[in-house]
């Protein structure tokens, strides 16, 4: 087992858990850390795509030889965005968890039963 | 183009009235000029044979006239003026009369129609806006007869939609044209969807349950044209299905036809019960409404060219009858305020116009000659017997009798009978309804003389269709059966008559009597004495036709509908859970759809 | 000429007629052990009533009404053989003209009954009405075989397409004669099916306003009645006679259903109907099978 | 000419520039959103004679494709996005007419606005979804802005399936990277044929959850009806006919473009049927308007999103001039509907059927323009939904799914049924009188006048949609117009 497994079943793990906790969790802000946790795991995993065993940071240098074995740097740029967007994403949550709170006097998500009918 | 042109003249008379909102005179006069200007070109341009095409980018409208066109046309055409002179006296606004030419404009243009799309767009636009004609309507009940009245309306006309889409889908052709050569029995199913609007306008049991609310629960004058208009492109319909759709039915599928007829005499009979049953004048006069269109279906279910000429006299009179039947009713509830039967009484002293009017209605109605009623009955009769099904000919037979029932029961509880005391001061109906009224006699005579006139033009419509077997001149008919002079028949009664007022006069005189001076076995009756028998008028044929008279096919069809609404509510329980649950679907879809592919993977 | 020999053709009808309501009333007097007026009596009733001086009327309707009433029965009296005796129209209209024809009578009393404002009479009408749903539809149900054999709608082709005695529709198809028979007896109007009239209940129903010569009309729009519909079935069951034992035919289908009058109580209205729909209508029924089968 | 990349360049300066307006007045951050909009129309329409053919091509940074991020916008973009600017100025004006609102509401308006078109305009796959962030978040935002329990709780739910959903779709695109390492749309659909199945299946599977609940596909649309009913009555016009239209776009271009039809197409063909019937079904029962609109507009999703997969039966250009068509008119049609709902309730948020009994006869503007938006909804005559039902017929028909005719023809005999009950409701009895302002009244009047100006002439509509149509449906143009002859 590589490196590369051991990487991309963690953060499936981590995305698995994060889905688990949102789907079983019953107080809102868990609900949103499971959220948060599957995030994570998915911007590890793209992370861990980009990896390339033993390569180096992705940046122009003189050696031309170390450059042949560098981390795609892609996704990084990508989950530098997506960590943004996550946690504008966490925020906009919070806030409305707040809010939540505020109004229903709970954060239990099985009391929150205004829109059935 | 002039079929286009009349479609647009009656669409912009229509905004022009809205427009010109406020005004009620203005309003009715621009109704009126819109309409006369829409059927001269009518009258004057359209003849047999027209062809126009227009194209909108995907679609292209066809437009042709024929035979049926003209004769239709002029029925519907005939019938709005009656419903515009009532109209004058109703209360009106502009929408009013926006609907009203809309529904025309559709129910003018549905004649033209060459092309299914087309068929069905101006089917639904007069679908639509008499549907809003209703839901403006009069009362309280209004809106929820118009309700009933879209949805089943719509899903004759859906049902349309799909036997369009098929056609088209077997023969390439959107244009309403044979399909007898299709093979497989696809083409009865095209035939069936495709008859089915034409079966809900006609209320052809049992599409019928909007039309007794509907009619009864919009404007009077609207009602005219509704019932005495409208019907008559179920009537076209009928043609169109049966004549230039599926040409060889006839041979293919005989059963068919006969499963028609039967539902038509079988309309004609409980529609005629429940009429007689009524206690609003409107509501009875819908049924018989109803009862009427049966023997239409009878006659194209017959499918001889006695029969379907018989038919189409029958719509024709249809048109006359009920369009005064309820015309008369208008004028009476612009008056007393009331449809109720129980209510009215005695008015033929203050409305003797109105009687007059309704009395040849209900003679007409009942089919007795010298009125428009009776050639299309009696050649009907005559079909049904040549055709051999004996059991069906009683069936139209005992529907026959019940138009004397419910006929009578609406002249005696409006006219006849105790002047109800606040109707003392009653008045005769006003102006547009008393010219409407005398219109329509004059047909309901001439065309019961003289039936050739309309015979003939019916002939034309389906000599090309059926071997021309009636023989007809313009005052009489012959079939291998019998043979009817109808003015000799019209002469007969009248010298009778003058014969029995010559003995009347002979002997004796008369004095007058009040009605309070009665025999009424030793009670003193006043003013308030109720003597008026209305209520429950046939109460009695209640315990006669027993349970069987409670089955009814609305509570069939509300049962099919508590199904739906129990399925409904299975679908609405999906949408009931909190976040978790959504979460849960999304994740037992990404499981199952990951778990299908996984093969592939 | 013609015009002349109506008049005596309608004369005798009505005479006929009326004093056939004598005899009703004599048999059924002696049924009753008692001995009964003479059988010229309604003759007389008639002269009587038109010769009163005044009567009252309620309105136009209520005048015209046994007007239109006699109207009615006299023009059908014109579209109907009797016997072979060729009647004035009998080549123009057929069986359908005649059933509507004889409607009109009934409808104009009815009219001028319901202008009348008495209970009893609209009751009256009402009932009239109902029953025909009954008998009516049975009569028309009965007659159909025969039409339907020979086909042809005309009653005259009737009468001469069936045969001498044996020939007869009566029995050639015995269950819809059957079927007819309680028909008459209701198209007659007799008990158990006098509820149009019945005097007790409803003080004789839509006659109940009118005296004098309306009463008069009446009576002799009753007489001409009685040999129209009696003659109807006649001239379909019973082939071509002449107009001697046409009037003895509908003398004894008269006489039958009288005798029947005699000695039955009366139905109430909605046992009338429904009896119609009963074993009348499987007779009727069974008829129209018949005639499939023998074609 | 001014280029399109200005509007999401001053919308995000506009949006930015909120805030600051809002310490100095509170009256003045109410006047950017039209002011931007207004501007943003301009720029797109002074492009429309740059777009013809394929797409046209606004590269940032001077590097051409498929490197860096650039904006390709064709015909069909350029209609969405018109579509989306135009009905987001209507709603900017609609909501100077409100006083209440606190600034940064209009900034996540604006963001919302932008987002939708930034999903519209981007050539680049990873840019979309930024957009679709930007737009999700703005609406979990927009959906809350209410603050009672009902929004919240929506709101709540829409941001859990969202946040997950869109997820997955970020997934999906760093799939088809690794397998082509390009993130430019119009490269990867060049690249397409060489990745194996097996990863354009799981690719497929994230992108169909990723877009799935956005357009509010069947299994993963419970959060529309909560979220509808939860807003206010404007933030459901923009989820029925700016947010959802945004993820019909972005089905198109993926599922279409990209994948050309493949397998996921499939999926979509009998989800959308399953989801037109469903929530059909769901409504058909509904005592609460808003919520029976809501499912309404799945409903409508569905057949939308059917029709669309049909293309993978057969290639017919005609289908996606439907797909615009029904767009269309549920875009306009159901923003009038949710609009004039409001004005009937008054804004009481009193949605039950019963509460709104009469008030078509007290605010006859508001129940006229209620029914028409129904009618147009069902596909009556005269009115737009017309034509677009009929084309979705024939689409159907012309897919050789005849049989299916009568399905959807049934389902939406079901749709008569609770409109009509609806609008004969609130025609019938007497309701409380109430009074809608003149700048409401004249936004939902231009809403309908645009479904009855083409109901009764269609012509320009389907000419505009024609064009769309090719330029979605010739996917080669499309892809060398970006990429250079090759």
């Amino acid at each position: 087992m590589n490196a590369g497994h051991l990487f991309y079943g963690s953060s499936v793990f981590l995305m698995v858990m994060g889905v688990f906790i949102a789907l079983t969790g019953k107080h809102l802000i868990k609900i949103l850390l499971g959220i948060d946790l599957f995030d994570v795991g998915l911007n590890l995993l793209i992370i861990s795509f980009g990896y390339v065993n033993g390569g180096t940071a992705p940046i122009f240098s003189r050696y031309p030889h170390v450059f042949k074995n560098v981390v795609d740097p892609v996704p990084q740029a990508l989950v530098l965005t997506a960590i943004v967007i996550g946690v504008a994403e966490i925020a906009m949550g919070l806030a409305i968890v707040m809010r939540i709170k505020e109004k229903f006097g709970t954060c239990n998500i099985s009391k929150l039963k205004e829109l059935k009918w | 183009m002039t079929m286009f042109y009349i479609l647009l003249v009656f669409i912009l008379t229509g905004l022009l009235t809205l427009f010109l909102g406020p005004i009620k005179v203005l309003r009715n006069i621009v109704a009126l000029l819109g309409y006369l200007a829409g059927s001269a070109l009518f009258i004057y341009n359209i003849k047999p044979g027209l062809i126009y095409s227009l194209n909108i980018r995907v679609y292209n409208i066809h437009f042709e006239s024929g035979f049926s066109t003209v004769f239709f046309g002029i029925i519907i055409l005939a019938v709005f003026l009656i419903f515009l002179l009532a109209s004058f006296h109703e209360e009106n606004d502009g929408a009013y009369y926006l609907f009203a030419f809309l529904t025309l404009t559709g129910a003018i243009g549905v004649l033209f129609a060459k092309d299914l799309i087309s068929f069905f767009f101006l089917f639904e636009t007069m679908s639509l806006f008499s549907f809003l004609m209703v839901l403006k309507g009069k009362n309280k009940n209004s809106p929820k007869s118009a309700f009933k009245y879209l949805v089943w309306s719509v899903f004759g006309g859906y049902a349309f939609l799909f036997g369009t889409f098929l056609k088209v889908y077997t023969t390439h052709s959107v244009m309403i044209g044979d399909i007898s050569f299709i093979g497989g029995h696809i083409k009865l199913l095209i035939l069936l969807l495709i008859l089915t609007p034409f079966m809900v306008k006609a209320a052809l049991m049992p599409f019928h349950l909007w039309a007794p609310d509907a009619y009864s629960d919009s404007k009077d004058a609207f009602t005219v044209f509704f019932s005495g208009g409208l019907s008559k492109i179920g009537i076209f319909g009928y043609f169109i299905a049966l004549f230039k759709i599926f040409t060889e039915i006839a041979s293919k599928y005989p059963w068919f036809l006969t499963v028609i007829a039967w539902l038509g005499g079988i309309t004609a009979t409980l529609a005629g019960i429940y009429a007689f049953m009524q206690d609003d004048a409107k509501k009875l006069l819908a049924y018989s409404s109803i009862s009427q269109l049966g023997y239409v279906a009878v006659g194209f279910g017959i499918y001889t060219h006695y029969s379907v000429v018989a038919a189409f006299f029958h719509a024709l009179g249809h048109a006359v009858y009920e369009s005064l039947l309820f015309l008369v009713v208008a004028g009476v509830y612009y008056r007393v305020k009331t449809t109720d039967l129980r209510k009215m009484g005695g008015l033929i002293k203050k409305m003797p116009l109105s009687f007059i009017g309704l009395l040849f209605g209900i003679i007409a109605t009942s089919g007795i000659p010298p009125t428009i009623g009776f050639p299309s009955k009696w050649l009907l009769y005559e079909a049904v017997i040549m055709k051999g099904d004996l059991l069906l000919t009683s069936l139209v037979f005992f529907a026959s009798i019940t138009a004397f029932l419910y006929s009578y029961k609406l002249v005696h509880s409006i006219f006849l009978g105790k002047l109800h005391k606040e109707h003392r001061d009653v008045k005769e109906a006003p102006l547009g309804y008393a010219t409407g009224i005398i219109l329509l006699l004059i047909p309901l005579f001439v065309l019961g003389v003289a039936p050739g006139i309309a015979v003939k033009h019916i002939d034309y419509i389906i000599r090309f269709y059926l071997k021309p077997e009636l023989g007809y001149n313009l005052t009489t008919m012959t079939t291998p059966l019998g043979h009817v002079n109808f003015p000799v028949v019209g002469i007969v009664m009248v010298s009778m008559f003058v014969l029995s007022l010559i003995i009347y006069f002979i002997f004796g005189s008369t004095y007058k009597a009040d009605q309070t001076d009665n025999y009424t076995a030793t009670e003193a009756i006043s003013d308030d004495f109720e003597l008026h028998y209305a209520g429950e008028f046939y109460g009695f044929m209640r315990k006669a036709f027993g349970r069987p008279l409670k089955w009814s096919f609305e509570k069939l069809l509300n049962a099919f509908l508590k199904l739906f609404a129990f399925i409904g509510e299975i679908a609405r329980g999906f949408y009931m859970g909190d976040a978790r649950v959504y979460l849960f679907y999304l994740v037992l879809f990404f499981s199952l759809l990951a778990y299908l592919m996984g093969g592939k993977l | 000429m013609s015009i002349l020999y109506f008049f005596l053709y309608l004369l005798l009808v009505t005479i006929v007629g009326l004093l056939y309501m004598g005899v009703a009333r004599k048999v059924t007097a002696h049924v009753q052990n008692r001995y009964g007026p003479p059988i010229y009596q309604p003759i007389l009733d008639v002269l009587k009533l038109f010769g009163k001086k005044d009567a009252a009327s309620h309105g136009v309707m209520h005048t015209l009404g046994p007007v239109i009433a006699y109207t009615g029965i006299g023009a059908t009296l014109l579209f109907l053989p009797l016997g072979n005796h060729t009647p004035l129209l009998h080549f123009n209209g057929d069986l359908f003209v005649v059933l509507y024809l004889l409607v009109v009578g009934p409808l104009g009393m009815a009219l001028g009954a319901g202008e009348s404002a008495n209970s009893n009479a609209t009751i009256g009408i009402a009932r009239a009405l109902s029953m025909m749903l009954g008998y009516e539809i049975i009569f028309f149900m009965a007659t159909l075989p025969v039409f339907y054999a020979n086909h042809t709608a005309s009653i005259y082709k009737v009468i001469l397409a069936q045969g001498t005695f044996p020939k007869w529709a009566a029995i050639m198809y015995p269950i819809s004669f059957i079927a007819g028979l309680f028909a008459v007896q209701g198209l007659l109007g007799e008990k158990p099916f006098e509820l149009v009239i019945a005097p007790h209940e409803i003080a004789s129903g839509p006659m109940v306003e009118y005296g004098g010569k309306f009463l008069g009309f009446l009576q002799i729009w009753h007489a001409v009645g009685i040999i129209v519909e009696t003659g109807l079935f006649v001239d379909i069951f019973f082939g071509p006679q002449n107009i001697l034992w046409f009037f003895v035919g509908t003398f004894f289908v008269f006489l039958a259903s009288v005798l029947v009058n005699a000695v039955m109580p009366r139905f109430r209205i909605e046992q009338a109907v429904r009896f119609y729909w009963g074993i009348p209508l499987l007779f009727a029924i069974l008829g129209i099978l018949q005639v499939y089968l023998w074609r | 000419m001014v280029s399109p990349i200005l509007v999401i360049a001053l919308s995000l300066f506009f949006a930015f520039v909120i805030p600051l307006l809002g310490m100095l007045s509170k009256k003045l951050p109410r006047w950017v959103p039209p002011i931007s909009i207004l501007v943003n129309l301009l720029i797109l329409l002074s492009n429309m004679d740059k777009i013809s053919g394929g797409a046209m091509l606004i590269t940032t940074a001077g590097i051409k494709p498929p490197i860096a991020i650039n904006l390709a916008i064709d015909r069909f973009g350029f209609l969405f996005a018109l579509l989306i600017q135009t009905v987001g100025f209507l709603l900017s004006i609609y909501y100077l007419a409100q006083d209440t609102k606190d600034e940064r509401f209009y900034m996540l308006f604006l963001l919302n606005i932008l987002g939708a078109s930034g999903i519209v305009m981007t050539g680049d796959l990873f840019n979309s979804f930024v957009f679709l962030e930007i737009l999700e978040i703005s609406s979990f935002g927009l959906v809350a802005v209410q603050k009672d329990k009902k929004s919240l709780e929506g709101a709540f739910k829409y941001m859990m399936i969202g946040a997950i959903g869109s997820s997955l779709y970020l997934l999906g695109i760093i799939v088809l990277y690794l397998s082509t390492g390009s993130l430019n749309m119009a490269d990867i659909a060049r690249l397409m044929p060489n990745i194996p199945d097996s990863i354009k299946l799981f690719a497929g599977l994230l992108f169909l959850i990723g877009i799935g609940v956005e357009v509010e596909l069947f299994p993963l649309n419970a959060w529309a009806p909560d979220a509808y009913e939860g807003a206010q009555d404007s933030i459901s016009t923009q989820l029925s006919s700016i947010i959802s239209k945004a993820g019909i776009y972005l089905a198109a271009r993926i599922f279409f473009t990209i994948f050309n039809g493949f397998y996921a197409l499939e999926v979509v063909l009998y989800l959308g049927i399953i989801t037109f019937i469903i929530a059909e079904l769901a409504a058909l029962m509904q005592k609460n308007v808003k919520r029976m609109l809501a499912y309404s507009s799945i409903g409508q999703m569905g057949l939308l999103l059917f029709v669309f997969a049909l293309i993978s039966k057969r290639a017919d250009i005609f289908i996606f001039t439907t797909i615009i068509l029904l767009a269309l008119n549920h875009a306009f049609g159901k923003g009038l509907l949710f609009l004039s709902l409001g004005a009937l309730t008054g804004g009481t948020r009193e949605y039950y059927i019963d509460s709104l009994k009469g008030s078509g006869k007290s605010n006859v503007l508001a129940g006229l323009l209620f029914t028409m938006g129904a009618f147009t909804i069902l596909g009556m005559p005269f009115f737009f939904g017309f034509w677009s039902k009929i084309s979705a017929l024939i689409s159907i028909m012309k897919a050789g799914y005849v049989y299916l005719i009568g399905l959807v023809l049934l389902v939406s005999l079901f749709e008569i049924y609770y409109y009509g009950r609806v609008i004969v409701n609130i025609f019938s009895g007497e309701g409380k009188a109430q009074k809608t302002g003149f700048i409401y009244a004249s936004i939902m009047v231009i809403f309908a006048l645009f479904i009855i100006a083409f109901g009764v002439w269609p012509h320009p509509v389907f000419s505009f949609a024609h064009k769309a149509a090719v330029a979605l449906f010739e996917r080669t143009t499309y892809i060398t117009s970006i990429m250079g002859g090759m």
